[in-house]
Protein backbone atom coordinates (compact mmCIF):
# COMPACT_ATOMS: atom_id res chain seq x y z
CA UNK A 1 0.00 0.00 0.00
CA UNK A 2 1.55 3.30 -1.20
CA UNK A 3 0.14 7.02 -0.31
CA UNK A 4 0.49 8.81 -3.87
CA UNK A 5 -0.71 12.57 -4.24
CA UNK A 6 -2.49 12.67 -7.58
CA UNK A 7 -2.12 15.87 -10.11
CA UNK A 8 -4.23 16.45 -13.08
CA UNK A 9 -3.91 18.98 -15.79
CA UNK A 10 -5.90 20.33 -18.79
CA UNK A 11 -9.18 18.22 -19.81
CA UNK A 12 -8.01 15.35 -17.13
CA UNK A 13 -8.50 18.18 -14.84
CA UNK A 14 -11.42 18.98 -15.80
CA UNK A 15 -12.81 15.51 -16.36
CA UNK A 16 -11.51 14.49 -12.97
CA UNK A 17 -13.39 17.43 -11.40
CA UNK A 18 -10.43 18.59 -9.26
CA UNK A 19 -6.73 19.60 -9.58
CA UNK A 20 -5.53 16.98 -7.15
CA UNK A 21 -6.15 13.94 -4.56
CA UNK A 22 -4.55 11.73 -2.36
CA UNK A 23 -5.01 7.95 -3.46
CA UNK A 24 -4.04 5.17 -0.76
CA UNK A 25 -3.26 1.91 -3.79
CA UNK A 26 -1.85 -1.45 -3.88
CA UNK A 27 -1.45 -0.88 -8.03
CA UNK A 28 1.77 -2.85 -8.30
CA UNK A 29 2.58 0.18 -11.13
CA UNK A 30 1.88 3.17 -12.55
CA UNK A 31 -0.20 1.30 -15.30
CA UNK A 32 -2.46 -0.24 -13.17
CA UNK A 33 -2.25 3.25 -10.80
CA UNK A 34 -3.88 4.68 -14.15
CA UNK A 35 -6.51 2.03 -14.54
CA UNK A 36 -7.89 2.26 -11.15
CA UNK A 37 -8.28 6.34 -11.53
CA UNK A 38 -9.22 6.15 -15.24
CA UNK A 39 -12.12 3.41 -13.88
CA UNK A 40 -12.99 5.81 -10.81
CA UNK A 41 -13.77 9.04 -12.56
CA UNK A 42 -15.06 8.14 -15.79
CA UNK A 43 -11.46 9.03 -17.62
CA UNK A 44 -11.67 8.27 -21.70
CA UNK A 45 -8.27 9.25 -22.26
CA UNK A 46 -6.48 5.87 -23.30
CA UNK A 47 -2.77 5.50 -21.54
CA UNK A 48 -1.04 5.38 -24.88
CA UNK A 49 -1.51 8.68 -25.57
CA UNK A 50 -0.97 9.86 -22.10
CA UNK A 51 2.90 10.58 -20.59
CA UNK A 52 3.12 9.89 -16.82
CA UNK A 53 5.38 12.03 -14.44
CA UNK A 54 6.80 11.26 -10.82
CA UNK A 55 8.05 14.08 -8.53
CA UNK A 56 8.60 16.35 -11.01
CA UNK A 57 10.25 14.12 -13.46
CA UNK A 58 9.01 11.60 -16.60
CA UNK A 59 8.45 8.36 -15.49
CA UNK A 60 8.21 4.90 -16.88
CA UNK A 61 4.45 3.39 -16.83
CA UNK A 62 6.10 0.10 -15.57
CA UNK A 63 7.94 1.96 -12.13
CA UNK A 64 6.57 1.07 -9.11
CA UNK A 65 4.51 3.45 -6.79
CA UNK A 66 6.95 5.34 -4.09
CA UNK A 67 4.66 6.52 -0.88
CA UNK A 68 4.59 9.64 -0.43
CA UNK A 69 5.52 11.08 -4.25
CA UNK A 70 3.42 12.96 -6.50
CA UNK A 71 2.26 11.35 -9.50
CA UNK A 72 1.01 13.14 -12.50
CA UNK A 73 -0.88 11.88 -15.75
CA UNK A 74 0.13 14.43 -18.87
CA UNK A 75 -1.91 14.70 -22.00
CA UNK A 76 -0.86 15.61 -24.97
CA UNK A 77 0.72 18.90 -24.16
CA UNK A 78 -0.24 22.30 -26.86
CA UNK A 79 2.21 25.03 -25.73
CA UNK A 80 3.98 27.60 -27.99
CA UNK B 1 32.67 27.64 -31.33
CA UNK B 2 35.16 28.62 -28.72
CA UNK B 3 31.91 29.37 -26.40
CA UNK B 4 31.00 26.23 -26.48
CA UNK B 5 34.46 24.98 -26.50
CA UNK B 6 34.42 26.42 -23.03
CA UNK B 7 31.46 25.17 -21.70
CA UNK B 8 30.11 28.08 -20.72
CA UNK B 9 27.16 28.78 -23.08
CA UNK B 10 23.86 30.54 -20.99
CA UNK B 11 20.88 28.20 -21.46
CA UNK B 12 17.86 29.80 -20.04
CA UNK B 13 14.51 28.61 -19.66
CA UNK B 14 11.63 30.21 -17.72
CA UNK B 15 7.89 30.23 -17.57
CA UNK B 16 6.32 33.80 -17.03
CA UNK B 17 2.89 34.47 -15.41
CA UNK B 18 2.40 38.14 -16.92
CA UNK B 19 3.53 39.94 -19.98
CA UNK B 20 7.33 40.21 -20.44
CA UNK B 21 9.96 42.67 -22.56
CA UNK B 22 11.19 40.86 -25.08
CA UNK B 23 14.43 43.89 -25.32
CA UNK B 24 16.13 42.98 -22.11
CA UNK B 25 16.58 39.67 -22.34
CA UNK B 26 17.76 39.82 -26.38
CA UNK B 27 20.15 42.34 -24.99
CA UNK B 28 21.67 39.55 -22.32
CA UNK B 29 22.48 37.10 -25.29
CA UNK B 30 24.70 39.91 -27.19
CA UNK B 31 28.28 38.81 -27.18
CA UNK B 32 31.09 40.09 -29.19
CA UNK B 33 31.67 36.81 -30.57
CA UNK B 34 28.41 36.31 -31.78
CA UNK B 35 27.95 37.30 -35.14
CA UNK B 36 24.29 35.97 -35.22
CA UNK B 37 21.12 36.11 -33.91
CA UNK B 38 18.56 34.65 -35.01
CA UNK B 39 14.59 34.78 -32.49
CA UNK B 40 11.03 33.53 -32.72
CA UNK B 41 7.82 34.39 -31.09
CA UNK B 42 4.64 33.14 -30.99
CA UNK B 43 1.62 35.45 -31.26
CA UNK B 44 -1.89 34.62 -30.31
CA UNK B 45 -3.92 34.21 -33.03
CA UNK B 46 -7.31 35.40 -33.81
CA UNK B 47 -8.36 32.15 -35.16
CA UNK B 48 -7.22 28.47 -35.06
CA UNK B 49 -8.01 25.61 -37.83
CA UNK B 50 -10.69 28.38 -39.28
CA UNK B 51 -12.74 29.28 -35.78
CA UNK B 52 -12.55 32.68 -34.59
CA UNK B 53 -10.67 32.78 -31.26
CA UNK B 54 -11.49 35.43 -28.45
CA UNK B 55 -8.76 34.39 -26.03
CA UNK B 56 -6.82 31.62 -24.50
CA UNK B 57 -5.37 30.54 -21.29
CA UNK B 58 -2.16 28.46 -20.68
CA UNK B 59 -2.30 26.20 -17.96
CA UNK B 60 1.31 24.39 -17.05
CA UNK B 61 2.59 21.54 -14.81
CA UNK B 62 4.88 24.53 -13.73
CA UNK B 63 7.74 22.18 -11.98
CA UNK B 64 7.74 19.84 -14.75
CA UNK B 65 7.80 22.49 -17.86
CA UNK B 66 10.44 24.09 -16.11
CA UNK B 67 13.00 21.12 -15.80
CA UNK B 68 12.03 19.76 -19.29
CA UNK B 69 12.38 23.46 -20.73
CA UNK B 70 16.16 23.75 -19.08
CA UNK B 71 16.99 20.13 -20.60
CA UNK B 72 15.66 21.37 -24.27
CA UNK B 73 17.56 24.73 -24.03
CA UNK B 74 20.36 22.94 -22.80
CA UNK B 75 20.10 20.18 -25.84
CA UNK B 76 20.47 23.17 -27.98
CA UNK B 77 23.43 24.36 -26.44
CA UNK B 78 25.38 21.10 -27.16
CA UNK B 79 24.01 20.34 -30.41
CA UNK B 80 24.66 23.46 -32.20
CA UNK B 81 27.33 25.99 -32.37
CA UNK B 82 25.68 28.69 -30.44
CA UNK B 83 27.08 31.50 -27.92
CA UNK B 84 23.23 31.92 -26.15
CA UNK B 85 20.01 30.68 -26.06
CA UNK B 86 16.87 31.98 -23.70
CA UNK B 87 13.06 30.88 -23.78
CA UNK B 88 10.09 32.16 -21.89
CA UNK B 89 6.84 30.84 -22.08
CA UNK B 90 3.70 32.85 -20.98
CA UNK B 91 1.37 31.01 -18.68
CA UNK B 92 -2.29 32.63 -17.51
CA UNK B 93 -4.84 34.32 -19.69
CA UNK B 94 -3.93 36.19 -22.98
CA UNK B 95 -5.11 38.08 -25.64
CA UNK B 96 -5.26 38.18 -29.34
CA UNK B 97 -2.13 39.13 -30.42
CA UNK B 98 -0.25 38.84 -26.93
CA UNK B 99 3.36 37.26 -26.59
CA UNK B 100 2.43 33.30 -25.89
CA UNK B 101 6.70 32.50 -26.41
CA UNK B 102 9.60 33.98 -27.49
CA UNK B 103 13.31 31.89 -27.91
CA UNK B 104 16.19 34.08 -28.92
CA UNK B 105 19.59 32.22 -29.76
CA UNK B 106 23.09 33.94 -30.34
CA UNK B 107 25.55 32.47 -32.32
CA UNK B 108 28.86 33.26 -34.46
CA UNK B 109 27.15 32.37 -37.91
CA UNK B 110 23.53 32.03 -38.87
CA UNK B 111 22.84 28.71 -39.68
CA UNK B 112 23.55 27.47 -36.23
CA UNK B 113 21.34 30.67 -34.44
CA UNK B 114 18.53 29.59 -37.18
CA UNK B 115 18.79 25.92 -36.45
CA UNK B 116 19.03 26.04 -32.45
CA UNK B 117 16.08 28.45 -32.37
CA UNK B 118 13.41 25.65 -34.32
CA UNK B 119 15.10 23.18 -32.53
CA UNK B 120 14.18 25.13 -29.06
CA UNK B 121 10.33 25.93 -30.21
CA UNK B 122 9.71 22.51 -31.87
CA UNK B 123 11.04 20.64 -28.47
CA UNK B 124 9.06 23.36 -25.90
CA UNK B 125 5.68 22.42 -28.67
CA UNK B 126 6.07 18.51 -28.62
CA UNK B 127 7.68 18.01 -25.41
CA UNK B 128 6.73 20.92 -22.49
CA UNK B 129 4.27 20.33 -20.41
CA UNK B 130 1.94 23.53 -20.95
CA UNK B 131 -1.64 23.16 -22.72
CA UNK B 132 -4.05 25.60 -24.52
CA UNK B 133 -7.44 26.39 -23.83
CA UNK B 134 -9.66 28.23 -26.52
CA UNK B 135 -12.08 30.38 -26.05
CA UNK B 136 -13.98 30.78 -29.76
CA UNK B 137 -16.16 33.70 -30.99
CA UNK B 138 -18.96 31.37 -31.14
CA UNK B 139 -19.22 30.92 -26.89
CA UNK B 140 -17.55 27.45 -27.20
CA UNK B 141 -14.00 26.45 -25.61
CA UNK B 142 -12.00 23.55 -25.13
CA UNK B 143 -8.21 22.10 -24.27
CA UNK B 144 -5.88 21.70 -27.16
CA UNK B 145 -4.75 17.98 -27.05
CA UNK B 146 -2.75 17.79 -30.53
CA UNK B 147 -2.67 14.28 -32.04
CA UNK B 148 0.94 12.72 -30.56
CA UNK B 149 2.13 12.81 -34.84
CA UNK B 150 1.08 16.36 -35.49
CA UNK B 151 2.03 17.45 -39.14
CA UNK B 152 4.66 19.64 -39.60
CA UNK B 153 3.25 23.25 -39.46
CA UNK C 1 -2.77 31.98 -45.93
CA UNK C 2 -5.12 34.98 -45.80
CA UNK C 3 -3.00 37.66 -46.31
CA UNK C 4 -0.77 36.22 -49.37
CA UNK C 5 -4.59 35.25 -51.58
CA UNK C 6 -5.28 38.74 -50.95
CA UNK C 7 -2.59 39.97 -52.53
CA UNK C 8 -1.11 42.12 -49.65
CA UNK C 9 1.54 41.07 -47.70
CA UNK C 10 3.61 44.07 -46.71
CA UNK C 11 7.57 43.13 -47.91
CA UNK C 12 9.45 46.17 -47.73
CA UNK C 13 14.07 46.35 -47.99
CA UNK C 14 15.86 49.26 -47.00
CA UNK C 15 19.58 50.76 -46.68
CA UNK C 16 19.84 52.73 -43.56
CA UNK C 17 23.18 55.01 -43.01
CA UNK C 18 22.78 55.46 -39.47
CA UNK C 19 22.00 52.77 -36.33
CA UNK C 20 18.11 52.22 -36.20
CA UNK C 21 15.73 50.60 -34.02
CA UNK C 22 14.06 47.04 -34.17
CA UNK C 23 10.93 47.85 -32.26
CA UNK C 24 8.90 49.95 -33.98
CA UNK C 25 9.59 47.82 -37.36
CA UNK C 26 8.70 44.91 -35.31
CA UNK C 27 5.44 46.01 -34.29
CA UNK C 28 4.48 46.99 -37.45
CA UNK C 29 4.82 43.23 -38.75
CA UNK C 30 2.18 42.67 -35.93
CA UNK C 31 -1.05 41.26 -37.30
CA UNK C 32 -4.38 39.25 -35.68
CA UNK C 33 -3.95 37.17 -38.38
CA UNK C 34 -0.13 35.87 -37.51
CA UNK C 35 1.02 33.07 -34.69
CA UNK C 36 4.57 33.23 -35.85
CA UNK C 37 7.51 35.74 -36.09
CA UNK C 38 10.71 35.43 -37.22
CA UNK C 39 13.29 37.89 -36.85
CA UNK C 40 17.10 37.34 -37.72
CA UNK C 41 19.84 40.06 -36.64
CA UNK C 42 23.62 40.15 -38.34
CA UNK C 43 26.17 41.93 -35.55
CA UNK C 44 29.66 43.09 -36.12
CA UNK C 45 31.99 40.27 -34.77
CA UNK C 46 35.08 41.26 -33.16
CA UNK C 47 36.73 38.68 -35.06
CA UNK C 48 36.32 37.41 -38.49
CA UNK C 49 38.49 34.30 -39.77
CA UNK C 50 40.49 34.06 -37.09
CA UNK C 51 41.23 37.49 -37.18
CA UNK C 52 40.77 40.16 -34.44
CA UNK C 53 38.61 42.90 -36.29
CA UNK C 54 38.61 46.51 -34.70
CA UNK C 55 35.52 47.79 -36.69
CA UNK C 56 33.93 47.48 -40.72
CA UNK C 57 32.34 49.99 -42.95
CA UNK C 58 29.61 49.05 -45.11
CA UNK C 59 29.39 50.30 -48.83
CA UNK C 60 26.65 50.01 -51.32
CA UNK C 61 25.67 51.01 -54.85
CA UNK C 62 22.81 52.60 -53.21
CA UNK C 63 20.36 52.02 -56.35
CA UNK C 64 20.81 48.89 -57.28
CA UNK C 65 21.16 47.10 -53.74
CA UNK C 66 17.08 48.90 -52.93
CA UNK C 67 15.82 47.25 -56.29
CA UNK C 68 17.18 44.14 -55.62
CA UNK C 69 17.32 44.29 -51.98
CA UNK C 70 13.23 44.83 -52.60
CA UNK C 71 12.92 42.28 -55.32
CA UNK C 72 14.12 39.19 -52.71
CA UNK C 73 11.60 40.53 -50.14
CA UNK C 74 9.11 40.15 -52.49
CA UNK C 75 10.20 37.09 -53.78
CA UNK C 76 9.89 35.86 -50.16
CA UNK C 77 5.95 36.76 -49.80
CA UNK C 78 5.50 35.39 -53.15
CA UNK C 79 7.16 32.10 -52.27
CA UNK C 80 6.03 31.69 -48.27
CA UNK C 81 2.91 31.87 -46.37
CA UNK C 82 3.65 34.69 -44.42
CA UNK C 83 1.82 38.06 -43.37
CA UNK C 84 4.69 40.35 -43.45
CA UNK C 85 8.41 40.58 -44.31
CA UNK C 86 10.57 43.69 -43.31
CA UNK C 87 14.80 43.77 -43.91
CA UNK C 88 16.86 46.48 -43.21
CA UNK C 89 20.54 47.06 -43.89
CA UNK C 90 23.27 49.53 -42.41
CA UNK C 91 25.68 51.29 -44.63
CA UNK C 92 28.71 53.03 -43.18
CA UNK C 93 30.92 52.95 -40.42
CA UNK C 94 29.96 50.32 -37.80
CA UNK C 95 31.22 48.90 -34.12
CA UNK C 96 31.86 46.06 -32.57
CA UNK C 97 28.43 44.92 -31.45
CA UNK C 98 26.12 46.72 -33.83
CA UNK C 99 23.60 45.54 -35.94
CA UNK C 100 24.06 45.38 -39.67
CA UNK C 101 21.15 43.68 -41.10
CA UNK C 102 17.56 43.03 -39.65
CA UNK C 103 15.05 40.70 -40.79
CA UNK C 104 11.93 40.49 -39.57
CA UNK C 105 9.28 37.94 -40.91
CA UNK C 106 5.47 37.53 -39.61
CA UNK C 107 3.50 34.12 -40.99
CA UNK C 108 0.58 32.45 -39.79
CA UNK C 109 2.74 29.17 -38.87
CA UNK C 110 5.89 28.93 -37.79
CA UNK C 111 7.44 26.75 -40.49
CA UNK C 112 6.68 29.78 -43.03
CA UNK C 113 8.42 32.21 -41.12
CA UNK C 114 11.58 30.25 -40.37
CA UNK C 115 11.92 29.59 -43.81
CA UNK C 116 11.04 33.19 -45.23
CA UNK C 117 13.86 34.75 -43.09
CA UNK C 118 16.43 32.06 -43.80
CA UNK C 119 15.52 32.67 -47.60
CA UNK C 120 15.75 36.46 -47.05
CA UNK C 121 19.20 37.00 -44.70
CA UNK C 122 20.70 33.95 -47.42
CA UNK C 123 19.44 35.74 -50.84
CA UNK C 124 20.36 39.09 -49.65
CA UNK C 125 24.17 37.60 -48.54
CA UNK C 126 24.60 36.65 -51.90
CA UNK C 127 22.69 38.73 -54.29
CA UNK C 128 22.68 42.43 -53.01
CA UNK C 129 25.73 44.99 -53.82
CA UNK C 130 26.77 45.65 -49.81
CA UNK C 131 30.58 45.05 -49.52
CA UNK C 132 32.58 45.02 -45.89
CA UNK C 133 35.23 46.13 -45.24
CA UNK C 134 37.02 44.94 -42.31
CA UNK C 135 40.23 46.62 -39.99
CA UNK C 136 41.72 44.13 -38.05
CA UNK C 137 43.68 44.48 -34.79
CA UNK C 138 46.92 43.89 -36.76
CA UNK C 139 46.17 47.49 -38.61
CA UNK C 140 45.79 45.84 -42.06
CA UNK C 141 42.28 45.63 -42.98
CA UNK C 142 40.39 44.91 -46.85
CA UNK C 143 37.27 44.13 -48.29
CA UNK C 144 35.45 40.94 -48.28
CA UNK C 145 35.16 39.56 -51.78
CA UNK C 146 33.46 35.84 -51.10
CA UNK C 147 33.90 32.96 -53.38
CA UNK C 148 30.89 32.32 -55.62
CA UNK C 149 30.22 28.96 -54.20
CA UNK C 150 31.40 30.11 -50.73
CA UNK C 151 30.86 26.94 -47.99
CA UNK C 152 27.24 27.27 -46.09
CA UNK C 153 27.26 28.87 -42.77
CA UNK D 1 30.65 55.80 -80.05
CA UNK D 2 29.05 55.42 -76.79
CA UNK D 3 29.31 57.60 -73.85
CA UNK D 4 28.90 56.00 -70.27
CA UNK D 5 29.61 56.46 -66.91
CA UNK D 6 31.50 54.28 -65.35
CA UNK D 7 30.96 53.15 -61.31
CA UNK D 8 33.26 51.73 -58.94
CA UNK D 9 32.75 50.08 -55.64
CA UNK D 10 34.85 48.46 -53.29
CA UNK D 11 38.19 46.77 -54.31
CA UNK D 12 37.68 47.71 -58.11
CA UNK D 13 37.33 51.29 -57.19
CA UNK D 14 40.38 51.41 -54.92
CA UNK D 15 42.00 49.35 -58.12
CA UNK D 16 41.22 51.82 -60.53
CA UNK D 17 41.66 54.95 -58.02
CA UNK D 18 38.02 56.46 -58.47
CA UNK D 19 34.47 55.70 -58.18
CA UNK D 20 33.18 57.61 -60.92
CA UNK D 21 34.11 58.30 -64.84
CA UNK D 22 33.13 59.19 -67.71
CA UNK D 23 34.41 57.30 -71.04
CA UNK D 24 34.14 57.51 -74.63
CA UNK D 25 34.33 53.79 -76.32
CA UNK D 26 33.14 51.47 -79.43
CA UNK D 27 33.14 48.37 -77.45
CA UNK D 28 30.22 46.53 -79.05
CA UNK D 29 29.11 45.11 -75.66
CA UNK D 30 30.18 45.47 -72.00
CA UNK D 31 32.07 42.19 -71.67
CA UNK D 32 34.81 44.31 -74.73
CA UNK D 33 33.75 47.53 -72.35
CA UNK D 34 35.25 45.43 -68.77
CA UNK D 35 38.63 44.48 -70.55
CA UNK D 36 39.28 47.94 -72.22
CA UNK D 37 38.96 49.22 -68.54
CA UNK D 38 40.43 46.57 -66.57
CA UNK D 39 43.65 47.17 -69.68
CA UNK D 40 43.50 51.11 -68.94
CA UNK D 41 43.36 50.81 -65.27
CA UNK D 42 45.22 47.49 -64.56
CA UNK D 43 42.07 45.70 -62.72
CA UNK D 44 43.00 42.07 -61.75
CA UNK D 45 39.27 40.69 -61.47
CA UNK D 46 38.59 38.25 -63.93
CA UNK D 47 35.08 39.36 -65.86
CA UNK D 48 33.83 35.70 -64.45
CA UNK D 49 33.76 36.60 -61.14
CA UNK D 50 31.79 40.15 -62.01
CA UNK D 51 28.46 41.20 -61.95
CA UNK D 52 27.74 44.02 -64.06
CA UNK D 53 24.74 46.34 -64.36
CA UNK D 54 23.18 49.33 -66.59
CA UNK D 55 20.90 52.00 -65.13
CA UNK D 56 20.94 50.36 -61.39
CA UNK D 57 19.65 47.16 -63.26
CA UNK D 58 22.12 43.76 -63.71
CA UNK D 59 22.55 43.33 -66.92
CA UNK D 60 24.31 40.76 -69.43
CA UNK D 61 27.40 40.22 -70.69
CA UNK D 62 26.78 40.41 -74.27
CA UNK D 63 24.27 43.39 -73.85
CA UNK D 64 25.24 46.59 -76.02
CA UNK D 65 26.25 50.05 -74.62
CA UNK D 66 23.27 52.71 -74.38
CA UNK D 67 24.97 56.63 -74.98
CA UNK D 68 24.29 58.18 -71.88
CA UNK D 69 23.59 54.99 -69.13
CA UNK D 70 25.78 54.39 -65.95
CA UNK D 71 27.56 50.99 -65.79
CA UNK D 72 28.83 49.63 -62.93
CA UNK D 73 31.00 46.51 -62.41
CA UNK D 74 29.99 44.80 -59.62
CA UNK D 75 32.43 42.60 -57.59
CA UNK D 76 32.01 39.57 -55.02
CA UNK D 77 29.32 41.20 -52.33
CA UNK D 78 29.74 40.72 -49.13
CA UNK D 79 26.60 42.46 -47.19
CA UNK D 80 24.96 40.59 -43.95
Amino acid sequence: MATVRLLYFASLREAAGRDTEAVDSTAPDLTALYAEVAARHDLHWPRERLRVAVDGAFARWDDGLRDGSEVAFIPPVSGG
Amino acid sequence: MGARDQGIVPARFELSGVAFDIAPLRTRLLDDRAGAYASFEGWVRDHNDGRPVRGLHYEAYAALAATEGQRIVEEAAVRFAITGVHCVHRTGELAIGDLAVWVGVSAGHRGAAFDACRFVIDEVKARVPIWKHERYADGDAGWLHPEPVAPAE
